[in-house]
């Protein structure tokens, strides 16, 4: 199985503009590696870099440890899935699946056996006659991926695949997403700026800002800890709550937020030895908030609006002068009001804490 | 992601507005009926004055149906008139027609449609300058490029044959033409050649593949404009043909300015009556096909 | 979505005409471009600073054949016929916006009308100019035809009137070139958004107001197309004039092609048609420069 | 198939052995002739030619581009370009001074010479063959302009005979008369080509000295403005101011029409007229007859001329010599003129030619009174912008002899200058 690898590689658009700066990224066969991050970061570039369909200005791609940097698309042994699908619209579903096997002169027969086994994997087998234009948007997206899965490539590439599908569709081909790899094991390289999509489907994310890699790792170690303030800030919804303030080493290890509020971190698993009075960013993730069971640890915040999703309930305070978000759980509400104080405890062993200057965690 | 308009048309027609007052639509239709039949007076005299014989035609009534038709001028016209011993009438110069249109409509339809497919859908170095290049030669009168032209083709052997003049009609061609590509093709989205350069389309596998399966409309307008454009023309095939390679309009010049005697008017509207049927049959055929190219949005910027 | 950015070429296992298929299926039009028109042009211009007459002579004479040509009444004629021409083909446009308003709003027989507007288009101007021509012919043509019916001092003989020579040259040329813009006219219609329609019944406007200040407006591009084509059509005219009047009478229907082409034949002058053909040039470049720029400035405010 | 091409080949081979035998010793091969000519008439004529040569086992093949259609440029072309005709009509004496002086053209100096023929032609046909002393084409046939064709029935009509007309005023004096029996006195084709004709016929009813001075191969500015143009230019305004309102664009045959319907007495025009009644079953003397320009000075001359290329080969050479002859040749330029409808080129070619040729012969017997006419001998450049003038002359009824004058000057100078 095929491993991909891409070296050093920079891309410059018109002369001037980078859009990737030398980026560098192994992925594992069989792995599900997903691009993240917001438009425009150059996750499409690069995803267009690794199929052949832009030439980079440096570095080099591998593909099966294979030096394909300068070979054309359709030999690089990949498959691709658009975003707009990109179905042929004069070819008929069949047509579409079976052109790149009739490109490589494959025989009739093997050809016949190749899509219908893919269509039926796909369940699309009684949509093999039809022309894309008659179909739904889950039609084709399936057709699409029939497409690319139909010539058993080693590497799938996947260009935001879902992103022009209802919220209910989304969910449901992701999971039949999901299925389809652990079925077929090929490398999976998936681009999108949704980050649930990327949480729930891959085994390792990259994480892109700006034409390079904020944090490469797998989705419970980004959520956990974010490498950076702008991992932390993209990943999770609701966002992470950012706090200001500095270290004080007075009485364990504490951070001051700017308006004097004191969070005790001793039990912080840092990375590097902060020193006192250094100037961070205290993050807690919302679902770290707990009413408060006593007095001694807690915050009191003031209750602005409050958003039930069902399972649990948003809770938008103000803590000192910072605005926060908390999850809680419904029953956690009993007895408060809005515009009332409401009392909450922080998981202060699970915050992040990075530097203000490099945005870097500590 | 805008769907290209061109591309949208294929799967559905934009609907009309629907109808309002009646007064209105009458009107409408008598000043379109009023239209219709100053439109078509030329080509019912051209019809009825064919059919007739001179003494008729001398009596002045040009509306009038022939009193004993007769297709004399027509038989006249495609053998016996027109200049030369032979006195082959038309019949040469729609055979030297039809070997000038189709050489010239096969090379200036591969070659710009081409040229526009790697403008519009491949990244070329040269594709801005050559665009804007383009440009200017379009708006370049004819006249200022046709002594030279003789000069070159002259050069090349291939003046005074009627290959000769398929290759100027090619060249007067190509700079429109690959607009009219060019624009056409933009606006198929670049996932679909992109989805071919994987499956391992090459440049004209994915053109041909892809792209042209996509393009009946823009191909139907360009092939009505240039076979009614290169049968129509006259300056082209008489400065860069001769009488082996004289096109069917230049023969019919020919009978109707050097003919003595009284003005023989019946083979005249025979004559251009013969050279305009290939233009006209075409166009009844595919008209509609043309009037949806354009409508579709084949002709736009 | 990014624009078509695949590259052109790459390096490496590939053969050379797959790398360089995109360059090369734009090198014959590049060099048919640089050679035979830009070369040509350059030849013409050159030519027009030297003595040739029958055949390429290279003794320069300076400015002197443009002095002739300004100094030539011909010439001027030609420039008048030409704006006259010009103007009066915006015929073919007005006509063909209106022919298409109309079936924009009459579904009866709407096929049946187009196919007869458009099939002038097919006919060649040579025809148009014959079959023209003998409507025009004053003692058995539509002259005669009203005499007969009793209008005895009606008179239409304006191939042989110096001063309506031209107009009946633009009536044959409007005749066959009206149902071409009546077709991009009806697709500019088309284009429009039905929801506009739908406002402007809800606001209860009336049809001629939107036609004046909506659509009209909407379809500038349309229109800006159309006088392009028109004016190109203006500067080549000479099938027309060959078939309808060569030149007459009296130079009044001379255009500038016919008098370069003139020239170049049967005058056997070649430096003077290459002045002539220069200073063509240089109109027509005036001219789309100022469109260009008209063209820059609506799309800029579109924008 | 390709048998019977051989055969076909070798029987036509033999067949033009056998006629080379009777007529000539030299073989002939095969010419290949452009030709603008394509009336029934003028067909007919040319065929003449043909078939006299091809009795002697020439061989000929067509290229036929008709009239002012741009002709002279598909010829230069093909003469400059490659794939050339060998012979083919051409009368200025511009271009084949030029293409003689690019060495293109055959030399037939001495061959004329050798015909021992120079006394029978006439010397205005003789001036149309030489450029420069050197004779380079072979007359077909002469027409000259400034010719009147009247319809005799129409002229009866109206009282009037022609004949009496001493001079262009006589002639103008009964106009009033001719109208009043409701005939148009003078029919004319107010084209440019044809204005140009009706001018240069004015010029030479002056003075025929005026004419060369304007349209020869040597022009006078002088002469442009001088007592004897001012009278041309008074004649062919007369001429205008007379016109029928019809005659604008008019064409020639169409005109002539009118005078064979009888609803005009007459034409002015080049005596190829008189193909037209003679195609339409008019018969000369009796429903039309002919005279020179009233008091004309004299008739500008047009002669049809082959121009031919220097031959390739010897065989060709003899081809375009046997030609030559046979255009000279007293019957066969009879018989020609007769189907053209024009004057032979020999003044000893009187053989069954009509009563008008032999009105032109015996004119042109006349010291001076033939003059080339201006297409052969005129700067061309010149001659175009003179054909300007006299279409603006006539289509500008306010312009004036002086401004006329004036401008001609201004056209000469342009013209002329080194």
């Amino acid at each position: 199985m095929a491993q991909v690898a891409v070296k050093h590689l920079d891309k410059v658009y018109q002369g001037n503009t980078h859009i990737l700066k030398d980026l560098s990224l192994e992925i594992d066969s069989g792995e599900f590696l997903v691009l993240l991050g917001p438009s425009g970061c150059g996750k499409s570039t690069l995803l267009n870099c690794i199929a052949g369909l832009l030439d980079v200005e440096g570095g080099r791609v591998e593909i099966d440890g294979k030096d394909v940097t300068n070979s054309d698309p359709s030999e690089r042994g990949i498959a691709m899935v658009f975003q707009s699908y990109a179905l042929y619209p004069t070819k008929t579903v069949y047509g579409n699946m079976a052109f790149n096997l009739r490109m490589k002169r494959k025989s009739k027969e093997f050809i016949d056996q190749k899509v219908k086994e893919t269509a039926e994997l796909l369940q699309i087998s009684e949509l093999l006659d039809r022309k894309p234009a008659t179909l739904s948007g889950g039609q084709r997206q399936r057709a699409a991926i029939g497409r690319a899965l139909v010539r058993d490539a080693a590497v799938c590439l996947f260009d935001e695949p879902l992103s022009n599908l209802d919220a209910k569709l989304r969910t449901e081909m992701r999971i039949e997403l999901k299925k389809l790899h652990k079925k077929i094991k090929s490398t999976f390289i998936y681009v999108t700026h949704d980050q649930v999509e990327a949480m729930t489907l891959a085994t390792r994310i990259a994480v892109m800002d700006a034409g390079r890699f904020s944090q490469i790792s797998t989705p419970d170690e980004l959520y956990e800890r974010p490498a950076n303030v702008f991992v932390a800030r993209f990943i999770g919804s609701p966002a992470m709550n950012f706090i200001y303030g500095t270290i004080s080493f007075e009485s364990g290890i504490n951070v001051i937020s700017h308006d004097g509020i004191r969070f005790d971190i001793s039990s912080y698993p840092f990375l590097t030895k902060p020193q006192n009075g250094q100037r961070v960013i205290l993050g807690v993730r919302p679902e770290l908030f707990h009413r408060a069971t006593s007095d001694a640890k807690s915050y009191s915040t003031l209750l602005n609006i409050v958003e039930p999703l069902g399972a649990n309930v948003l809770c938008y305070c103000q803590l000192g002068k910072s605005d926060i978000v908390a999850s809680l759980n419904p029953s956690d509400l009993a007895g408060v009001q809005t515009d009332e104080e409401l009392k909450l405890e922080i998981d202060l062993s699970k915050v992040s804490v990075f530097d203000e200057a490099s945005s870097l965690r500590l | 992601m805008r769907i290209a308009p061109q591309i949208q048309s294929l799967i559905a027609f934009p609907n009309k507005i629907p109808p309002k007052n009646p007064i209105s639509r009458g009107a409408a239709f008598v000043v379109l009926v009023f239209f219709a039949l100053l439109f078509a007076v030329p080509l019912y005299v051209m019809i009825v004055t064919s059919l007739k014989s001179m003494d008729e035609i001398r009596l002045g009534h040009i509306f009038a149906l022939p009193v004993a038709p007769s297709f004399d001028a027509w038989d006249t016209a495609w053998n016996k008139a027109a200049s030369g011993f032979t006195n082959t009438g038309l019949k040469s110069g729609f055979w030297n027609s039809v070997f000038i249109l189709l050489p010239s409509l096969a090379m200036s339809v591969s070659i710009s449609s081409i040229c526009g497919y790697a403008l519009a859908c491949w990244n070329v170095k040269v594709g801005n300058l050559l665009l804007s290049l383009l440009l200017v030669c379009a708006f370049i009168p004819f006249p200022i490029i046709m002594y030279p032209l003789i000069k070159i083709t002259v050069f090349l052997k291939i003046y005074s044959t009627s290959f000769g003049v398929s290759v100027v009609h090619t060249i007067l061609a190509l700079p429109i033409l690959t607009m009219i590509f060019k624009n056409f093709f933009s606006s198929i989205p670049t996932d679909l050649i992109k989805a071919a350069r994987i499956d391992g389309g090459r440049f004209l596998g994915t053109f041909f593949h892809v792209v042209l399966p996509l393009s009946p409309n823009i191909m139907i307008v360009v092939a009505i404009m240039q076979i009614t454009g290169i049968w129509n023309d006259f300056l082209v095939g008489l400065t860069f043909g001769n009488v082996q390679a004289f096109p069917m309009t230049v023969n019919l010049n020919n009978i109707t300015q050097t003919q003595t005697g009284v003005r023989v008017y019946n083979v005249y509207m025979a004559a251009a009556l013969l050279t305009a049927i290939p233009p006209l049959v075409i166009y009844f055929i595919s008209g509609k096909l043309f009037i949806r190219g354009i409508t579709a949005g084949a002709l736009k910027g | 979505m990014v624009r078509a950015n695949l590259p052109a070429q790459s390096t490496g296992q590939q053969s050379f005409v797959h790398k360089h298929a995109a360059t090369l299926a734009v090198v014959p039009v590049l060099l048919i471009a640089l050679f035979f028109y830009f070369g040509s042009t350059i030849w013409s211009v050159v030519m027009s600073f030297t003595a040739s007459k029958i055949f390429p002579d290279m003794t320069f004479v300076g400015l002197r054949q443009y002095a002739r040509l300004f100094n030539d009444n011909l010439w001027y004629m030609s420039l008048e016929n030409l704006a006259l021409f010009a103007l009066g083909s915006l015929g073919s446009l007005v006509l063909g916006f209106v022919l298409s308003v109309l079936l924009d709003n009459n579904s009866a027989g709407e096929g049946a009308f187009r196919t007869i507007y458009l099939y002038p288009m097919a006919v060649s101007l040579i025809i148009t100019g014959l079959v023209w021509q003998w409507l025009f012919n004053p003692s058995l043509g539509l002259q005669q035809f009203f005499r007969d019916l009793g209008f005895k001092d009606f008179v239409f003989n304006w191939v042989g009137d110096k001063n309506k020579v031209m107009y009946a040259i633009i009536l044959a040329s409007v005749w066959q070139s009206t149902g071409f813009y009546m077709v991009l006219c009806s697709a500019g219609l088309k284009g429009i958004d039905t929801e506009v329609w739908q406002a402007s019944r809800i606001d209860g406007i009336s049809k001629l107001r939107m036609y004046l200040e909506v659509i009209i407006p909407m379809m500038k591009f349309t229109f800006i197309t159309s006088f392009v084509l028109l004016s190109i059509g203006a500067v080549k005219a000479y099938d027309i004039i060959v078939a309808m009047t060569n030149g007459g009478p009296g130079g009044h229907s001379i255009m500038p092609s016919y008098y370069i082409v003139d020239m170049y034949t049967n005058r056997r002058f070649i430096a003077l048609g290459a002045a002539g053909s220069t200073v063509l040039l240089l109109i027509v470049a005036a001219f789309f420069v100022l469109i260009g720029v008209i063209n820059y400035a609506l799309r800029k405010r579109e924008s | 198939m390709k048998k019977v091409v051989i055969l076909g080949t070798v029987l036509v081979a033999a067949t033009a052995v056998v006629a080379s035998s009777f007529a000539q010793q030299k073989p002939l091969g095969e010419l290949v002739v452009f030709n603008n000519w394509s009336s029934d008439a003028e067909i007919g004529a040319l065929n003449v030619v043909r078939n006299a040569f091809q009795a002697q086992g020439g061989k000929w093949t067509d290229i036929t581009i008709a009239h002012d259609t741009g002709a002279s440029i598909p010829l230069i072309n093909m003469l400059t370009g490659g794939n050339p005709p060998d012979v083919f009509i051409e009368s200025n004496a511009g271009l084949r001074r030029e293409l003689f002086k690019q060495g293109l053209l055959n030399d037939f100096t001495a061959y004329y010479n050798s015909l021992k023929i120079d006394k029978y032609i006439p010397p205005a046909v003789k001036d149309a063959m030489t450029v420069d002393g050197k004779i380079l084409s072979a007359p077909l046939a002469i027409h000259i302009v400034g010719t009147v064709f009247w319809n005799v029935a129409a002229a009866k009509k109206a009282g009037v005979n022609p004949k009496s007309w001493k001079s262009m005023d006589a002639m103008f004096g009964d106009f009033a008369k001719i109208r009043k029996a409701g005939i148009i006195p003078l029919a004319i084709g107010a084209q440019k080509w044809q204005l140009e004709y009706l001018l240069g016929s004015m010029m030479v009813e002056v003075s025929g000295s005026l004419y060369d001075d304007i349209c020869g191969l040597n022009p006078k500015r002088a002469s442009i403005d001088s007592k004897d143009m001012r009278q041309a230019l008074a004649y062919f305004r007369r001429i205008q101011k007379e016109a029928d309102p019809g005659s604008a664009n008019r064409n020639w045959n169409d005109t002539t029409a009118l005078v064979m319907r009888g609803d005009a007495l007459m034409q002015l025009h080049g005596d190829w007229m008189k193909g037209e009644f003679l195609a339409a079953k008019k018969k000369l003397g009796v429903d039309f007859d002919t005279m020179l320009v009233p008091g004309a000075a004299g008739v500008q001359v047009t002669v049809d001329e082959e121009t031919f290329l220097k031959p390739a080969n010897e065989t060709k050479k003899n081809s375009i010599e046997a030609l030559f002859k046979i255009m000279l040749t007293k019957s066969i330029t009879e018989n020609f003129s007769v189907i053209k409808g024009s004057t032979p080129v020999r003044l000893d070619a009187t053989k069954g030619i009509d009563k008008h040729a032999k009105l032109v012969l015996a004119a042109l017997k006349k010291p001076g009174f033939g003059h080339p006419v201006k297409n052969i001998t005129m700067d061309q450049d010149w001659s175009g912008a003179f054909a300007d003038l006299a279409d603006a002359f006539w289509n500008t009824p306010e312009m004036t002899a002086d401004q006329f004058i004036s401008q001609a000057q201004g056209k000469f100078d342009e013209v002329f200058k080194k």
